[in-house]
């Protein structure tokens, strides 16, 4: 599928990975535009319908991104959120649910360059796997 | 029906050359609910303002999208902007098309493609958006200051002449900081103590500063003007009432032989010990480590001839809780220690010594009175290599940056050196010399000059010990990369600042971020270098990043500003992005149904069991709520709630549910 | 059985309780539940496998609630589930007892400390055939999983019987109930169904306490145990922790550890 | 890593091929000298290994880049890494070395100096494609035959025949075959070997 | 676990003695050590000067070899080799293209299974070595690492690259008593004996000195090329500094089979341009 361009949605929190994607941007570093931001207050916030929202609408990829484990500006926003993708995680795997396509990390507000290494990353294991038809049939009701 | 005016920005050609304004505002145009779609050069100009300002008025907007940088630029011009209209400032948002657009992406289509992708996202958001009104808050009008060096004497010396209290906390025996252990200071070589011990009097006689020394942060709580700080006061099995610093015990202790921490470990002190004879407090501490009653149970010879009775060997820690509405860091910074350099035999001749250690050889006060004598044997060294950027800008040490201070308090040294010891031959290796500050260059030529100091460019590759000299295998790479030895009787390693050790825990406990270095994040590195991205907590001096004295005095002033300006005001507003629980008419009350799993999520303990009783009394219900003066709007409660009975203003379910809608451009069904 | 009837007896009997929540036989080889509310009416009740299903639901259901104290025949998942919905403020201690049959005779446990002590004594582990039954889950390939549920999903007719079955599934406002926005949408379909089974399986993440009346609730026999008893071992694993063991205890997904496992993580 | 692509698309320098060759990018050397202070034979060469890198840096500058392939340094290498172990960019220079001497090779530009050198390393590999390994006492005559240097270490050969250290037949690979494949193969990518 | 060895050509020939102490010692060890099948020369110091294709081909064929008899590590007692063969595997698993292609070249595969050992790492694995010594070897030594026993050390990842210890630690077990010097890991002139013996003279010539004035007995060596240079080249060495230098260079195989008490002819030591003149047990020099 060579000119396949998946469409990514990132998860992040306002405060580490929002601010390093800003890095990346003052610092003039490039990347894939396959992927669009949604910013949130922390990624404690993020609750896992927005991920099967995300799938549901068409993205073939999705990042979830904050702050690294002690550095939340919340405190322990990203520790609850991380329990919950290893649940969430477990169980998409356990329903045949391909989970290359969810990426966590953390990324700092220091780590511009990390964020545009991985979105370029994902952006090409997702362009790898290709579009996220298994799921994306499922819409065939035509229910958005 | 939603009336959204969307504002482009070209940002001169920041967006422009890579992004098409003119297809995104048309494209803007065509999303429902748009009323009003422009595009204009400088969208945060005076007359940017006006045109959204204007469409706003004209247009009757219900709701703004700026699409333009990222919303920590310039979120507050436009907000204010709709607030003078009238437009509730809530009703605005910011759609990031520079730094996560056209700053990353090549020009293309691709990339105009994202930018109507962002906006239409934010479209999508700003129609779920609702006029919110700010809170009131209370502010206490005390700071704490962490740290008592430079740093932090100067901004708990600033606070407090402008009339607000401060709580000083200092980690060790006695404030002074690093600056205290400095023989001279450059570039005007005047001596460091002389200049310092008077502001650290000033601080012990202040009416307005709480000094709590040999002390340390436990934990912080709460927001600005509203902190909860927990402070350990160590034990110093000292009852600081009742001494009178009369110094007998120090004297007499059997103890003696531990290598002092003020001295960089040339110097010995006792076990019941001041650090330095200006400390302040001027009151001892027993370090129970090596006291011989805590090692044996026997001896209590200072409790003996103590003639007020002060020594309390079953002291505790304490714990004393204050309440503070501002804090400042200023926990300064460390050198690289230890088995760090092998190949200069760091650690392992004794010879071989750091900075600091260097300045305590050239102190009056240290271990040699000022005399510059080898520790291996005392001798007076004829030759000594200096050795500037001894792991700073040493990526291969882990440390990439620029120590900033070493290049000149390495000419600071072998002046001090030529100084004392006449007809010593000084050598200082150096990569570059960065001497940018006022006098600071004149201080560098005049030790090459006048004291004749050798430079020679280049980095050591090795340090051996030949016959009692140390061999320094060098090159000057301004003699074509010649190697070169010198049989030098003492080297002195400019190590690399670092962050102090325990700056990681202390960043954890004051939830403020800090660097791949472990040097705290400033909120931004060029316009608000005093504050954190935590608001209410302000840096000062070398924590932040390595600093010298005038710049360490500099930002501490800078840093108390800050603090009195937050304490010139007794309510602050904050944003209104906080977290409430679903309330309804009777019978439902609250779709809560009090599971409170939410309570053990909440960083902040901000959720709140609320009982909804009946006329008689009887209880009905009980469900959450939030108080709002304690969230902080993480949010992290709204995604464990089941019955989605809590949500969270700002980033509201029908917000980032039609955020998510929109971006993968199916959310015109929705809208 | 005689020792469960007769304490029923006295229950009532001393007004120790105003409900017997218990077992009567029921059809199709399934016992189904015994309000007995009469000293008299206690004869009806019986003990034996075909009790299967968790009585603590009906603790949540208001009718019942407002019949007064109940006493409530319980099984293994019956006691954690009542230590859950404790743990979840749903439950006060003076509310209920609950009555263990057993080989000699039948237990009484009237405060939760005496509930947890049941329990902590009592094998809370997934069986060795619901292990190995997840083993071999694991051990299929990502699409033949897929295809698994997705099959099994398709024939959801969203009747949320699992729900009304469920004693955990209490909200008086179910997410799928929200419609602004509207998570999940209404009709039955494939899309809607593998979201509502998620949503379902993740808000049960370290509450469910594996009792089965989900599956046995199903109309079309969706194996949903199997859902919930890959995120107890889930939990278990990664956080071990595991539900219904205390009356006061953090649910594993609203606490955390710094050192939680997160290899996964970039 | 320079992240800018325009840098390397424009012309091939010397500095370009050194980093596809070998991954190390001249560019981020900063001529701290620390490598040439402890070359051990640093006062050997023309160019110290912190000249050879700047030499690579400039590289837009016409002759310069040619001169680390000119320099005498390039075979007084010895590859013994102390240069890469102590350096504080991490830059493998060794392996810079190594690309350089290659590219020497095939430009026809060796230092005369290099003459014994080059040619004790090609009587070497001779052997071993003729045997698979080394044949000691081989190598040593074809070395004088390449470098005309036949009194060096006659005095040493007796001996070793002596205490039994060099043998007059070579040991040999049994598959020999195979590693005249190999060599044939090589051979194609590497030096026009004479 | 199934330990190969490879000797390397220069133990076959110039470096015999280290091969027969090595083996001497193993068999007292009850170690088997089979050699890799039909072993090749590693390339050494020409093949990465003169071809880069070459210099990965000859050591991956050797490392295929190992992997295909089931070795999971190869003993490679020699520095040189030993550092040829672990760069090359570290290349190798570091980039899957090249390993691919190179496996062309020499038409066979090697996946990386078989570990690269140096001797150190062997000895340093007896469990109670001191157990095993008869005659402590009681000298004051100077163990000579040379360079690519720990270089590069991000690749060898063995011991520290400045001041290394295993061989010190080794030494100490058989009882000698290491001295702290300060050319352990200076450069001997490698492969340069035969080219540019003149640079062997002066660099081998520094290490010896310093040996010397820290007064050492004996300097212990686990590489041929510096066993070679330190020893064989003495004339040279002692030409250049005017003065005659008598101390003996052993290899670290040689004086463990002195101190578990073998006969000094099994370990190779008449083999020696500078005469050996101690033994292990006594402080008394007496000729063997």
């Amino acid at each position: 599928m060579p000119d396949f361009q998946p469409k990514i949605v990132a998860f992040v929190c306002n405060w580490c990975t929002y601010a390093g994607a800003d890095l990346t941007g003052t610092s003039r570093m490039k990347y894939s535009p396959q992927v669009s931001i949604i910013r949130f207050p922390c990624t404690g916030r993020i609750d896992f319908m927005l991920l099967l929202k995300a799938f549901a609408s068409g993205a073939d990829g999705i990042i979830v991104s904050g702050c690294h484990p002690n550095d939340c500006h919340y405190s322990s926003g990203n520790f609850h959120a991380r329990r919950r993708w290893i649940i969430f995680r477990g169980l998409l795997d356990f329903l045949g649910i391909d989970v290359r396509r969810v990426q966590f990390s953390w990324v700092s507000a220091a780590e511009g360059a990390k964020w545009a290494q991985l979105v370029n990353e994902t952006s090409e294991r997702i362009r790898e796997l290709g579009p996220f038809a298994g799921y994306q049939r499922l819409r065939g009701l035509g229910v958005g | 029906m939603a009336r959204i005016g969307v504002f482009i920005c070209h940002c001169g050609e920041n967006i422009s050359a890579t992004v098409d304004v003119k297809q995104v505002a048309a494209a803007a145009a065509r999303i429902p609910g748009v009323a009003h779609s422009v595009e204009y050069k400088y969208m945060c100009s005076d007359p940017g303002q006006q045109l959204v300002k204007d469409a706003i008025r004209e247009k009757g907007l219900t709701g703004v999208v700026v699409a333009a940088c990222s919303p920590r630029m310039h979120e507050p011009t436009f907000r204010r902007a709709c607030a003078e209209t009238g437009l509730n400032p809530f009703l605005c948002e910011m759609a990031n098309i520079r730094e996560h657009c056209s700053w990353v992406h090549e020009k293309g289509d691709a990339t105009t493609e994202k930018a109507i992708d962002i906006v239409r996202t934010l479209v999508a958001k700003v129609k779920k958006n609702k006029a919110l009104q700010p809170i009131q808050v209370p502010v206490t009008k005390v700071a704490l200051v962490i740290g008592g060096g430079i740093a932090g004497i100067q901004a708990s010396l600033d606070i407090a002449n402008a009339g607000h209290r401060v709580i000083l906390v200092e980690r060790e025996p006695s404030i002074g900081g690093h600056m205290s252990q400095l023989s001279e200071t450059f570039p005007t070589l005047d001596c460091s103590q002389c200049i310092l011990t008077p502001r650290m009097v000033e601080v012990a006689q202040h009416p307005n500063i709480t000094l709590y020394s040999y002390a340390e942060l436990e934990s912080l709580d709460g927001f600005i003007g509203n902190f909860k700080a927990r402070i350990r006061r160590k034990a110093r099995s000292l009852d600081e009432t009742l001494c009178t610093g009369c110094g007998l015990c120090t004297q007499k202790c059997p103890t003696r032989k531990i290598p002092g921490e003020f001295d960089a470990g040339l110097g010995l002190r006792p076990a019941i010990y001041v650090p330095f004879p200006q400390a302040v407090p001027n009151k001892p501490v027993i370090d129970r480590e090596h006291c011989t009653y805590y090692r044996t149970g026997k001896c209590r010879l200072c409790e003996k001839i103590c003639p007020t009775q002060a020594i309390r060997f079953d002291q505790l820690d304490e714990i004393v809780e204050v309440e503070v509405g501002a804090v400042v860091v200023a926990t300064g910074f460390d050198i690289k220690h230890g088995d760090f350099f092998p190949e200069y035999g760091y650690g392992k001749y004794p010879d071989v010594i750091d900075g600091l250690q260097f300045e305590r050889l050239a102190s009056a006060s240290g271990p040699t009175l000022g005399e510059i004598r080898r520790p291996s044997d005392g001798k007076v060294p004829e030759t000594v290599v200096f050795v500037a950027c001894a792991g700073s800008r040493d990526p291969a040490k882990g440390i990439e940056y620029c120590s900033k201070i070493c290049c000149m308090y390495t000419a600071k040294h072998a002046m001090l050196y030529r100084h004392k010891v006449h007809g010593g031959k000084p050598y200082v290796f150096y990569m570059d010399i960065r001497a940018g500050g006022k006098m600071y260059e004149e201080f560098v030529r005049r030790a090459m000059e006048e004291d004749g100091v050798q430079y020679v460019r280049g980095r050591i590759s090795r340090v051996f010990e030949r016959d009692g000299k140390l061999v320094v295998k060098g090159a000057d790479t301004l003699l074509g990369a010649r190697p070169m030895e010198i049989e030098a009787d003492l080297v002195v390693l400019a190590t690399a600042a670092v962050a102090q050790p325990g700056a990681e825990e202390l960043a954890q406990k004051l939830h403020v971020s800090y660097d791949a270095h472990r040097f705290f994040s400033e909120a931004h590195p060029k316009l608000r270098p005093v504050e954190t991205n935590t608001a209410g907590i302000f840096l000062a001096g070398a924590c932040q990043a390595p600093k010298d004295i005038p710049e360490s005095v500099a930002q501490a002033s800078g840093a108390a500003a800050k603090v009195a300006a937050l304490f010139s005001r007794s309510e602050l507003v904050r944003e209104p992005l906080i977290a409430v629980v679903d309330r309804q008419p009777p019978p439902v009350y609250s779709s809560c149904v009090g599971c409170f799993l939410c309570q053990s999520a909440c960083p902040y303990q901000a959720i709140e069991k609320e009982e909804i009783r009946g006329r008689d009394g009887q209880l009905i219900k009980t469900v959450a709520r939030v108080n709002p003066g304690l969230c902080q709007g993480c949010g992290t409660c709204v995604a464990f709630c089941r019955t989605k009975s809590i949500d969270i203003q700002g980033f509201s379910h029908e917000q980032v549910h039609a955020e998510v809608l929109a971006l993968l451009n199916r959310g015109e069904r929705d809208a | 059985m005689n020792a469960l009837r007769e304490k029923a007896r006295e229950l009532l009997a001393t007004k120790t309780v105003q409900v017997v929540i218990g077992y009567a036989p029921g059809s199709g080889g399934a016992a189904r539940a015994l309000f007995v509310r009469e000293a008299a009416q206690a004869g009806e009740l019986v003990f034996d496998e075909t009790c299967l299903q968790n009585l603590a639901a009906y603790l949540m259901k208001p009718e019942v609630r407002r019949l007064g104290r109940a006493a409530l025949v319980a099984r293994p998942a019956t006691l954690r589930t009542i230590l859950q919905l404790a743990a979840e403020n749903q439950l006060a201690e003076s509310s209920l007892l609950a009555l263990v049959p057993g080989a000699d005779g039948v237990l009484s446990l009237s405060t939760f400390s005496a509930i947890e002590a049941h329990v902590a004594a009592q094998d809370n582990d997934l069986s060795a055939a619901e292990k190995s039954e997840l083993e071999k889950f694991a051990a299929m390939g990502l699409d033949e999983r897929r295809e698994f549920w997705q099959e099994q999903f398709s024939r959801c007719l969203k009747c949320y019987a699992c729900r009304a079955a469920c004693p955990l599934c209490y909200c008086t406002r179910c997410t799928v109930e929200c419609n602004q926005p509207q998570w999940i949408p209404v009709p039955a379909h494939d899309l809607g169904n593998l979201e509502w089974n998620v949503m379902r399986a993740m808000h049960l993440a370290g509450r469910c306490t594996n009792c089965g009346d989900c599956s046995r609730a199903c109309p079309v026999g969706i194996p949903l145990y199997l859902l919930n008893q890959k995120l107890c071992s889930d939990v278990l694993s990664s956080f071990n922790q595991r539900s219904g063991m205390a009356a006061r205890a953090d649910h594993s997904l609203s606490t955390f550890k710094p050192d939680d496992p997160e290899d996964f993580i970039r | 890593m320079r992240s800018d692509p325009h840098v390397h698309a424009a012309g091939a320098a010397l500095a370009d091929l050194v980093l596809k060759k070998t991954g190390v990018d001249v560019a981020r050397c900063y001529q701290c000298g620390k490598c040439s202070a402890g070359c051990p034979l640093a006062a050997e060469m023309d160019f110290p290994p912190s000249q050879i890198m700047h030499l690579l840096q400039l590289r837009d500058l016409p002759g310069f880049a040619e001169m680390a392939l000119r320099s005498h340094t390039i075979w007084l290498c010895l590859t013994c890494e102390i240069c890469f172990c102590r350096c504080p960019m991490e830059l493998d220079i060794p392996k810079v070395m190594d690309a350089l001497r290659h590219e020497a090779l095939a430009r026809g530009m060796v230092h005369p100096k290099a003459k014994d050198i080059l040619a004790f390393h090609r009587a070497f590999l001779d052997s071993v494609r003729v045997t698979g390994r080394l044949f000691e006492m081989g190598q040593v005559v074809d070395y004088k035959l390449r470098s005309g240097h036949f009194l060096q270490d006659m005095l040493q050969a007796p001996w070793m025949f002596w205490v039994g250290k060099l043998h007059l037949l070579p040991e040999r690979v049994r598959d020999r075959r195979a590693l005249k494949r190999i060599f044939a193969r090589t051979r194609r990518a590497g030096e026009k070997r004479p | 676990m199934k330990t190969g060895f490879y000797p390397g050509c220069s133990m076959k020939g110039s470096a015999r003695e280290y091969s027969e102490s090595l083996l001497a010692v193993a068999r007292e060890l009850n170690r088997e050590l089979p050699e890799v099948p039909d072993w090749n020369c590693c390339g050494a110091t020409a093949a990465h000067n003169l071809d880069p294709d070459l210099a990965l081909a000859l050591p991956a064929r050797i490392l295929a070899a190992a992997e295909k008899d089931g070795m999971d590590e190869v003993l490679v007692p020699c520095a040189a080799c030993y550092s040829r063969l672990k760069v090359t595997r570290h290349e190798l698993l570091e980039d899957e293209q090249l390993r691919q292609r190179i496996s062309g070249l020499v038409e066979a595969d090697y996946r990386g299974s078989t570990e690269v050992l140096n001797i150190l790492e062997w000895l340093s694995r007896v469990p109670e070595l001191e157990k095993h010594v008869k005659k402590p070897f009681q000298r004051k030594v100077a163990c000579y690492y040379g360079c690519l026993l720990v270089r590069p050390a991000g690749i060898v990842k063995f011991d520290r690259p400045e001041d290394p210890q295993t061989m010190d630690l080794l030494m100490r077990k058989l009882g000698a008593e290491p001295i702290d010097w300060a050319f352990k890991t200076e450069c001997c002139g490698a492969g340069f004996s035969v080219s540019r013996t003149d640079l062997v003279a002066k660099l081998s010539g520094h290490i010896l000195e310093d040996a010397v004035s820290r007064g050492a007995e004996a300097v212990i060596v686990a590489c041929p090329m510096c066993h070679l240079n330190l020893d064989m080249r003495r004339p040279n060495i002692e030409k250049r500094a005017g003065k005659k230098i008598s101390i003996p260079v052993i290899y670290i195989t040689q004086a463990l089979g002195l101190a578990m008490g073998l006969p000094a002819k099994k370990l190779g030591l008449q083999r020696h341009k500078v005469a050996v003149k101690i033994s292990a047990a006594n402080a008394a020099a007496k000729d063997i």
